[in-house]
């Protein structure tokens, strides 16, 4: 069994898609012989050429664009947008174009373009450059919204985005590039839609995503040391939302954690508290609570940006609240 | 629509076959007017009466698989790239029957198997996909090319720089085909844009530019063929700067209290290419008439039609969301 | 008493600024002659001219861009989006500039800029003009968000954003233009940031934003028919938001309904949902109901528009449903 | 730093100051990729060495008032902008002594009172609010004038188009300076970008463009002065179309694969503004050295500066986010 990292199960999609199908290419800034800003794509030019592994200009409208056009005519185009945070630059053709053609032509035409993007805190590069906003794209009908946060999931989920035969935006997160884990030498299609239950528990789930399904993994353990019995749930995919199996988690341990690096307010973790009250209303022993981002712009220095986002113990104490509720 | 024949030069049957297009689009225009005042037609709907020797030039000149994206003002490209009149007022109507089988609407007309990938209602919004789509061509070998269609006011927008900028990077097939009408709703062109000649827009990419008189759809067929030509042979993309007016308001209902009523009735006075092309062509008042009663039935007849068509359910909302 | 439209309303508060202060002024595409799409800005081109009442090209990063500067530079500047879908294209500006320069600078500087835009369906325009976004905006630190459904709210309030000195995003809704109510001589500030009880009730809580204050309002009337008390607040403010007033609203009643226009995946109405479960939780007597548009872009046919968006209705049998759990 | 007195031909020790000041920026920055390196500065970093001569030729040439927008390779721009070294390395450190407070960082470094206002991470991201300040100018009648910097990657970005269309139709007082380094990370002009000449994007705007050698510190003043004096007179802006070179790599630790080693060697060893003035000025040994000493002494006090500097507290995270 091979051991990828986060990155290279990322690539690994990607170019094992590439191999199969001619209808795959890549787009982006930098892409190429640099490899993309995170080295995701390194290689690939070498292998499929500069026109399956295409450069562009920094021009994030036209780019999604592009792939947009590219895909309503039978291709399956992976346009990498750098940064999250400059989605707000693709934002209309994402949302108006991608999300909207097949609705809008009455069901004629469908656009399987796979945006891939990434972001997230931890390295202080400053307000412009890690934020994370897959909470707009959840608003979106039209749009699948994915989020992997382990290299397995990378893998397959990726590869699904890239056969769906609808838009997707791939969210991938910075700081988890690094990690590791065994995966197949086949690569499994992991469905879009279906959550990953991480850790079972019976006294409270934590629903988390990205780089917050790790620090939720490490405050389960902590807890479990406590004798608070933590289970850990990632939806792995946004929208659609597999809300049966987050709902029927908090039906069994009765109380329920939602943790993601964004911002709290208005992020995915109210949707998910606002589905999971509802759902499992009659269940719940304790108010959901929120773990994200405080409420500001990601600021420059270690000190303060370490206080902005959440880690483990933001989650450990969630869940000692949430406990101790009675 | 039959296709005229590709030809450098055209018959006087061929243009009087543009000229019944471009009154049958007129027709069909007056009565979507008409039909919205007597408030039968939801939504927002802009006409483009003054403009129809651009569709008509610019999609006669078109082969098969050739395509084209549209902007607000879509009713004649729409029908000049083959979809019925009776598609057309259907889904004016909001019916199961209109060519975007009533999802869309008159700023999201679509007809994907006679190469319309889409009207868009976000000024600018299409110029990308059609470098995506020329792009596919090239890659695929395709003797295909993507037209864009714009105006004037969407010159200004980033959306136009970058998707014009990657169609030249890139030397896909595509024609930019810009209708400078001289307004973008109710603001003159001097006061959205810095520059007299259009044209030179395409300098800042290196696009060779073509200007063109849209009034003269012979005119406008002729540079298009070269734009396509140009384009289908592998040399780049193409800027057809077309100049043109609008003989009406933005949108149906517009007071237009943004210019004079003599301006108005100058250029309408002067600029109709419709005229322009009865004149050209020395048709007798007979022969106009003819060929008006002729478009006129199909125009009522698309009202009939539209007007007998299914309205979708309610629920039928949640379909087409996902493929 | 002079009765206002909502639209005078809005106008009169822009007048009334423009005419106290000469560092307000408005731009925005089709704003002076033609006083704005929906006419908002009617006659103020002949009043104060057109370089206060600026005619800009369709160039929406560049208009919000160019206002966010003059903000900088001491001025008030009042940018019109003309439809809430083209924030997508000013997304960029807004929220990486606009929301965050103070906080870059470590507070050296104010962007006392307001973005005006309307949106909303009802009127058939299709899938691109009558996106309700604001659910976006609320998850950006550093902006504030204002929505308000009545002629009073809307010159009190929008009087308010342009002399706060953040960004303000400030939401009308197309169907309330005509809306008509009496209002003071005197224009009254309404505080950013306060939410509004137009109804007492006992039994439910309805929060509603924009149309569907208005739909509540009829709801909670026939409502009150069946002996159901309702009470019907509008935080006005979405961000930041009155937090105390809806929770104790829902203290009081102990059942809470969320309704606006938004899509209900993602919306506004996720964040107050989640607020109340957590501030409420020991109150509610039952899950909070959301109520908000299906999950679709907006079609184009009238039946098919009116089945996608939420109306009167709606609000009642979800008033009917949480009423009716034990 | 002082103020060299506004004037057309630059005397012998206007041009030693230039000097100082260029090297003062190059060894600020190296020293900057030294201290990354050793670990000791977070977040990420793009040093200009080899366009010192931009920063220095432009700044020099603006007067009390003038204001500037910055790039994500901003470090040169807010020192010739008069930001201290000691403020910028503090931010560079993370300090609430920093120019930005400890707030912002390398990519968004801001000194309101000395006109800098703002370094932008986002590409083109801070071209509009230069026309929206320039407005300001023109509105208030203040004769001052708004310069943005940015690359030749920027030119490819949406907003570059909307804000200088912008800036040419309302004829505000800016200077756009584009810093042609032929590369955008890595990738290099041919490939972003489908137009050898970088002046003819002007053309689009009908804007004044003036080409200038971005080496020679003299000659980049002197195309800065006239600039300005056209702007501020109320001619319009101005695109200063400059050719520089990176002469090392786009961030600080970038391994540089797309680019041979000998044409960067090459480069260096051609294209550097520093020896280019040492050699005009013919500056012996002796006097480079001691000018070298003197900076560096500066730097190494900024250094010493800003690792004296105050931390920020934790929970100073959430001030400064409203006003
Ligand atoms: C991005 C965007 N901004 C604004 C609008 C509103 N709008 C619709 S048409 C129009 C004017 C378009 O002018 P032009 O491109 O010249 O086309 P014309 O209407 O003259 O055919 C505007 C501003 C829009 N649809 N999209
Ligand atoms: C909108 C946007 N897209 C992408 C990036 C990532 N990025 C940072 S610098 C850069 C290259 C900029 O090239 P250029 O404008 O020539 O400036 P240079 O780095 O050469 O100084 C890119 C793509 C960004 N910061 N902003
Ligand atoms: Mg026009
Ligand atoms: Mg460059």
């Amino acid at each position: 069994m091979p051991e990828l990292s986060y990155r290279e199960a990322v690539r690994d999609a990607l170019s094992r898609a590439m191999r199969d199908d001619e209808d795959v290419f890549i787009m982006g800034e930098d892409i190429a012989e640099m490899g993309g800003s995170m080295g995701v794509t390194q290689g690939l030019v070498d292998e499929f050429g500069p026109e399956r592994v295409r450069n562009t200009p920094i021009s994030e409208m036209a780019l999604a664009g592009a792939a947009i056009g590219a895909a309503m005519q039978g291709m399956r185009p992976v346009a990498e947008i750098m940064y999250e945070d400059f989605l707000t630059l693709a934002a209309e053709q994402i949302v108006n174009q991608a999300a909207k053609h097949r609705y809008m032509s009455g069901g004629q035409v469908t656009v399987p373009v796979t945006f891939r993007t990434q972001g997230g805190a931890g390295w202080s590069p400053g307000a412009q450059h890690a934020q994370q906003l897959e909470s707009w794209f959840v608003h979106i009908p039209g749009l699948k919204v994915v989020f992997p946060s382990t290299p397995t999931d990378a893998r397959g989920l990726l590869w699904s985005s890239i056969y769906d035969d609808n838009p997707v935006v791939f969210f991938e997160h910075r700081t988890l590039y690094g990690i590791k884990e065994e995966v197949g030498d086949e690569l499994e299609p992991i469905p879009l839609g279906q959550a990953r239950t991480h850790r079972q528990g019976e006294d409270v789930t934590v629903i988390a995503t990205g780089r917050l399904v790790h620090e939720a993994l490490a405050a389960a353990k902590e807890a479990e040391e406590e004798g608070i019995s933590v289970e850990v749930v990632d939806p792995r995919t946004l929208l659609p939302l597999d809300e049966d199996a987050l709902i029927s988690s908090v039906k069994k341990t009765n109380r329920c954690v939602v943790a993601h690096e964004a911002v709290v307010r208005g992020g995915f973790g109210a949707e998910v508290a606002a589905v999971v009250q509802y759902g499992a209303f009659d269940w719940l022993d304790a108010p959901i609570e929120r773990v994200g981002a405080k409420f500001s712009p990601l600021p420059f220095a270690p000190v303060m940006e370490d206080f902005v986002v959440p880690h483990a113990n933001d989650v450990l104490e969630a869940i000692h609240r949430t406990v101790s509720r009675t | 629509m039959a296709k005229v024949e590709q030809k450098g030069t055209l018959s006087k049957s061929d243009l009087r076959e543009f000229f019944r297009e471009m009154l049958l689009i007129r027709r069909f225009e007056e009565k979507v007017e008409e039909r919205f005042r007597a408030g039968e037609l939801p939504g927002f709907l802009h006409v483009a009466i003054g403009q129809e020797a651009v569709a008509v030039g610019v999609c006669r000149a078109l082969v098969e698989g050739d395509i084209i994206a549209s902007t607000h003002r879509a009713h004649g490209h729409t029908l000049a790239k083959g979809t019925t009149p009776n598609e057309l007022m259907a889904e004016l109507y909001g019916k199961l029957e209109g060519c975007s089988h009533g999802y869309g609407g008159s700023m999201h007309l679509y007809d994907i198997e006679r190469g319309n990938i889409g009207a868009n209602a976000v000024v600018g919004g299409g110029l990308p996909a059609i470098v995506g789509a020329a792009l596919t061509f090239k890659l695929r070998c395709y003797p295909r090319v993507g037209v864009a269609f714009f105006g004037d006011g969407a010159t200004n927008i980033g959306t136009f720089h970058e998707a014009l900028n990657l169609a030249q990077l890139w030397q896909v097939p595509a024609v930019f085909v810009c209708e400078n009408n001289h307004w973008a709703e109710s603001t003159p062109s001097w006061q959205h844009m810095p520059i007299e000649d259009i044209s030179q827009r395409a300098v800042a990419y290196g696009m060779k530019a073509v200007k063109v008189d849209g009034q003269d759809v012979e005119a406008v067929y002729k540079a298009t063929r070269r734009a396509l030509e140009h384009a289908r042979g592998g040399k780049g993309p193409v800027f057809l700067a077309v100049n043109t007016y609008r003989l009406v308001g933005h949108y149906i209902g517009d007071p237009q209290v943004y210019r004079s009523k003599q301006e108005l009735e100058e250029t309408r006075a002067t600029q109709d290419p419709i005229e322009h092309l009865r004149t050209k062509l020395e048709l007798s008042g007979d022969e106009v008439e003819e060929i008006d009663r002729e478009v006129q039935e199909i125009v009522d007849a698309s009202v009939e039609f539209a007007k007998n068509g299914t309205d979708p359910k309610p629920e039928d909302a949640l379909k087409n969301v996902y493929a």
